[in-house]
């Protein structure tokens, strides 16, 4: 066992964070938001360069054949940041179902073009009643000729509005929540019978409601794997996001501590207090501990015990979940009004946090599961 | 002691109720009922009815324009308007000025300023914190030196809530920079926000929106009948000001409309297999908060009933303390509990900007306040008093320590 | 709606806080927690010379005829002190069943015992698979002639080492969960058939654990009122529970103030330390939650809406428990070690406190049925 | 980045289990696993057996009866002591005086104390807190004179653990009331708590367990040649011991044993309708608590992996001090899972005067011991560097607050 970054590894860290200190100063990241897309194509074109959109990928497909620990350390610079390009529906989530789902022709074709930056994916699977269940499916697709064509309507499609292509999940049989007869599909974005209503969400990212009307996709669109693939990809993207809240935390923590040392209230700094100080003593506690589950997150991404994976996600996303709450909201309270402003990082950070924490399943929703899975210390 | 409201006291309730169901118009009522604040217009409207009825300011003096109430009745009206919900009197008119007026203004002041305070003929905003000075509102900055009759005055207010919306401001200067303690040497001003040199620079909060404010203050003469009290004794209209009405900080009225809105919200809200509000878990979480809400509806009570004896005594009642603090927790629990329920939905973000931005819908309504409203908020444990002065107070007050 | 005490009140409150003064000394308590009852038969007349011991009955039946306010009074005097008197078991839950379910003519003949301290009595409802639920009996009463044969057995009854008579709930017909079927049963404690097995309780009072076996009692040992009058005075005594809690808590807290002010460390007195300020702070918060929630207990113990009593019971246990359990246990973090010790009462009253958090249901148990009954504001 | 255990530690791992299983005497483990401490006689039964496996002090200089292992090793045979669970190695000797009479001690002591110590021959104490020093160590008053090749010490300590068993104590004295700084002028002895003038009172805590006392000094001579370290220094030797084998202090084996444990009593404990583990209540809570002790084993894991750097480097991993913290705070936790499982029969206590009190069972043995167990827990935020203390030392340390 052993937690130090490899040479490679610290080089990656760091040619990530000198681009984003270059590139993504809180200025730099207002602009960002408010263009069209709601985020950078320029730095997008950035990331292409430096092999960051091709990084989850073999060799031979194109990619650089990095793992769990390389996203993580990615996903955790970019925390930081706040940054708010399509990484994780595009190289995480996207790369994801491509590695574990597609055939060899399919990531020929793909993988060269997401790794230019050519190419954008997002994942739809959410819909009005499913709450937080990717078994529950009501959007169909049925078979029409060799292809198939899907019905239905997804909603909060996690920049799904600027998607070339979107990864769906639709039922082929069964009843609505069954977990069998779930297929997983690639659907262009174009294709006829497509809706997008772009919006933003909370943390000032972007994201669509899609309808699909009678959308007609070949027979090769269904990647192999069903529900069980959906899952695993939903597993390791848990793993980026926790990374990247781990990247939130920290920042959120520093610009708390720095502010405390430098805000200055009955003529001394608001950091001389007691119970602020405490207070900043149990975000740090939470960063550790939450830090630590990122860890066990990026080890169990590749865990191949699909059962026993689930279980340790569950921990962490619940981990996770407290710790980034706790870390967002005392940022927000030790600042006080400034943090309350637009203008400033502070509440952004818990915006993006509280994000993280509502994304495939809040702490309840894993608390339920878990418990009812064993807990996490199954019996000897 | 007698526990119970009394018959008089329960057709009262009865009678404002009633009363409200027929005044309040209906889409001021639904605009509130979404978890929206009032416009300008509706704020406005609804406190001239109330003001008509003689419902606004029934805490002031009954000449101008109070009731001979109870503690406990005034607390019936409140509880019922906010739990209508309907829009409150607003708090700078009625809880912060009107009151500070009442006990330093002069004749003449009260005469022209207290019932177009009570009836929002003016809309008065609060021009207390700066930059330098939040919790630590005494060490304000913002000069006002005397020219002949008027004051000039010069500095910046920040966190001015709902300034855009105001025509006048009320404010702490500082006229003697030399005074010995930082407390001396303030003084208490109002000042019409059309003089020249006073400009409002919006403040957009995480949530979006625009609800406070910086205020510029440039060579802005304000008049010497202007000061209210005493010239560098502000401090004790401030003080004054701040004590007031620690009740209304609980809004327990308010909280209880929020649960029960969510309680039916949730009985339709999907959670996978079954409506969020069928899991134990979620029904113990907001369970939890209501039996706390009860406890701070109790405490309200009893810091009301004891008002006579507190302010007669000068010893504020230890249970006082607890309102501000716990209702701040209670309405942020209550504001968590919602995100919970929007689950991935809470994601959408209603667009501030545009008014009709969710048609077709994409979320439900609620669904697309959920988080904003959590965001906004934070604030409430940050204003009026930190949680952290406010314990700073009671360790000292109560506690000796 | 007036929270002031009556002059008369007043007059009760002074004179129990007079006596516990001189005869309720912490040194003096170690004493009588140490004798063959665990508790003082001279404190006990003592309270009978006050008139204590009949306050809840009728004048008629030789009581004063108080109500809960001055249940509540009293309660909290005992609770600020740590009584060990089986006040609770003779008085208000025996006051309780005789009030409500005794015949005129049993009132008769047992008030002016209890009242003088002759009469002892204690409630026997728990069984090992029932924990806090008053319906699960597995204690049956048989008709036998004209009376009742009771067999069965009853766990952790207070004070059951002691009593002179016991009150059984034993199950008349139905299964064990039923809610009807059950009756309630006046049983001497030397009655043939009955083995008391007494043991120290967790807070240092005591209980007894008893078997009936083939008891057989008259027909008038059958109160009336079931279930019903179970609950009632169940309801009853959590609202008298609760006055004693605060008593605790505000004992407490004084004691941890007083500690705050003298300890010192680090050349100054402790409670100069601002975190401690602040937890200290919250502890009266706490505290003043708590004392609302005891005086709507005082209120709602007379409504005769049986289900809506219980809903208001229910958030009073909740919040109480909750509060308790804070208060309990910074009491002790904020002394430090010699909290931990028995010489020091401020470990005792977290031991008080977290027995009355554990009586007739703990904070999850109220919790579920509270949440079920549609909470505490029902929909307008 | 590797965060797997290696095969080899796999398979060190299952040779610990197997050796256990097959040396820890069975009335051991049964005592253990029922929540008790372990007698005095067990503890160095077991404590011997583990010593001669060369396992009681694997973290102990090789040449004197350490292991050549990484720390993760040290970890893997430490868990599977507490989840089995058996008594682990006396802290007292193990952690704290044996690393301190290798770093500070003369070549003398170390070979005629260290095999003792490690063997548990000699049972050693630690009087380090005074009643007028607790979370202000250096306070402490206790005195030693020099007279000729003795010290005579006269003072007293307190929160003696264990000092019914010792055979030695060792402890800070002031040797120079008149240094500058208090941290100067202490110094670190050893003596036999035969020594004239030494006396054991017990001190009983809230649950009824006699595990503390205080130890007092009157006029007591100590050889010279008992001194650790340097003469006035020993408040080196002090904060070297403190900030050693942090990691032992999270306890994460023991609290997996207990956790598991619970898992089985609550499948059967009755729960009124249904077993207390089908409340999802229940469940949840328990589940909450095994999440964040998974946390704590990682950042374990992490702080003990680090520590070559952080030893080398003098600069601690800030997750260090989380251990304490959270690791003390999940054993408070867990008592009060253990406390909710009992329910009323919880209210039961446990008589640990009297060995077969119990018989027959007026509640099962868990239940007994939930509430003490529950109050005996509270101490862990207290000793050892209180919580309080523990937030003091990161604010500065860590964040230069």
């Amino acid at each position: 066992m052993d937690f130090d970054l490899s040479e490679d590894q610290r080089l990656l860290q760091d040619s990530l964070s000198k681009l984003l200190k270059d590139k993504y100063g809180f200025e730099q990241r207002k602009g960002y938001m408010k263009s069209e897309t709601g985020w950078s194509r320029d730095v997008w074109a950035a990331y292409a360069e430096l092999g960051l959109l091709g990084m989850p990928f073999a060799e031979e497909d194109g990619g650089l054949g990095y793992g769990a620990v390389e996203t993580m350390i990615v996903a955790e610079q970019m925390g930081r940041s706040l940054t708010l390009e399509p990484f994780m529906s595009t190289v995480v989530m996207g790369g994801g179902f491509l590695r574990h789902g597609a055939t060899a022709e399919q990531r020929a074709a793909m993988v060269p073009e997401i790794a230019a930056g050519n190419l954008l994916l997002a994942f739809a699977h959410t819909e009005p009643q499913s709450r937080f269940d990717l078994n529950d499916v009501a959007t169909t697709a049925k078979k029409d000729g060799a292809g198939w064509a899907i019905d239905g309507r997804k909603g909060v499609v996690v920049h799904g509005d600027t998607a070339d292509q979107l990864i769906v999940t639709a039922r082929i049989s069964g009843a609505r929540r069954d977990r069998d007869g779930i297929g997983v599909f690639l659907v262009p974005a174009n294709a006829q019978g497509v809706t997008r209503r772009g919006f933003g969400t909370s943390d000032g990212q972007r994201a669509a409601d899609i309808t699909f009307d009678n959308v007609k996709v070949g027979a090769e669109a269904e990647l192999k794997g069903g529900l069980a693939l959906a899952e695993r990809v939903v597993d390791e993207t848990m793993a980026a996001l926790s990374a990247e809240a781990i990247g939130c935390m920290e920042a959120a923590k520093d610009l708390t501590v720095d502010y405390l040392k430098t805000r200055k209230q009955f003529g001394r700094p608001i950091g001389s207090f007691q119970s602020l100080q405490h207070r900043a003593a149990e975000m740090m506690v939470c960063l550790e501990q939450a830090r630590s589950m990122a860890m066990l997150a990026a080890m169990m991404a590749s865990e191949p015990d699909a059962a026993e994976r689930r279980r340790q996600m569950r921990a962490v996303k619940i981990e996770i979940g407290r710790n980034a709450r706790f870390v967002g909201q005392q940022t927000v309270q030790m600042h006080g009004g400034i943090a309350m402003t637009m203008e400033y990082a502070g509440g952004h950070y818990l915006k993006r946090l509280t994000v993280i924490e509502n994304m495939f399943g809040d702490m309840d929703h894993h608390l339920a599961a878990l418990s009812e899975e064993g807990g996490v210390f199954l019996a000897a | 002691m007698e526990l119970r409201f009394t018959e008089e006291e329960r057709a009262f309730r009865q009678e404002v109720r009633e009363w409200i169901d027929a005044n309040l118009p209906a889409e001021t009522r639904e605009r509130m009922a979404s978890g929206r604040t009032p416009t300008k217009a509706m704020q406005v409207d609804w406190q001239k009815r109330l003001y008509a009825k003689g419902w606004a300011v029934p805490h002031w003096p009954v000449e101008w324009g109070g009731q001979p109430w109870s503690a406990i009745k005034r607390f019936i009206l409140s509880e019922e308007i906010q739990s209508t919900p309907a829009p409150t009197p607003l708090g700078f008119n009625c809880n912060m000025l009107g009151p500070v007026m009442v006990a330093f203004g002069t004749e003449e002041q009260k005469k022209h300023f207290l019932p177009k305070i009570a009836n929002l003929d003016l809309w008065f905003c609060q021009g207390f914190s700066e930059p330098g000075a939040g919790s630590d509102l005494a060490s304000l900055k913002t000069r006002a030196v005397r020219e002949g009759d008027h004051y000039i005055v010069n500095g910046q207010k920040t966190w001015t809530t709902l300034a855009q919306h105001a025509d006048w401001i009320f404010l702490l200067v500082r006229t003697d920079p030399g005074a010995a303690k930082q407390q001396e040497g303030i003084s208490f001003l109002i000042a019409d926000m059309k003089t020249p040199g006073i400009t409002v620079r919006p403040i957009i909060t995480v949530d979006g929106a625009h609800e406070v404010n910086e205020v510029f203050f440039d060579d802005v003469k304000v008049p010497v009948a202007n000061l209210i009290g005493t010239e560098n004794r502000g401090w004790d209209c401030a003080k004054f000001l701040l004590s007031n009405e620690r009740t209304g900080q609980a809004r327990v009225g308010a909280s209880k409309e929020r649960i029960r809105r969510l309680k039916l919200i949730a009985k339709e809200a999907p959670g996978g297999a079954r409506p969020v509000m069928e899991d134990p878990r979620f029904r113990s979480r907001l369970t939890d908060v209501e039996v706390q809400l009860k406890a701070l509806e109790m405490t309200t009570l009893r810091v009301l009933a004891d008002e006579n004896r507190a302010l007669s005594q000068r010893k504020p009642n230890p249970a006082s303390s607890v309102l501000k603090i716990r209702g701040t927790e209670l309405q942020q629990a209550i504001s968590e509990l919602y995100v919970m329920a929007a689950g991935p939905y809470g994601l959408v973000s209603a667009d501030p900007e545009a008014d009709r931005w969710n048609e077709p819908e994409v979320a439900q309504d609620w669904q697309t306040l959920a988080q904003a409203t959590y965001f906004n908020w934070r604030k409430q444990s940050i204003y009026g008093g930190s949680t952290e002065i406010q314990k700073n107070i009671m360790a000292k007050a109560f506690l000796g320590l």
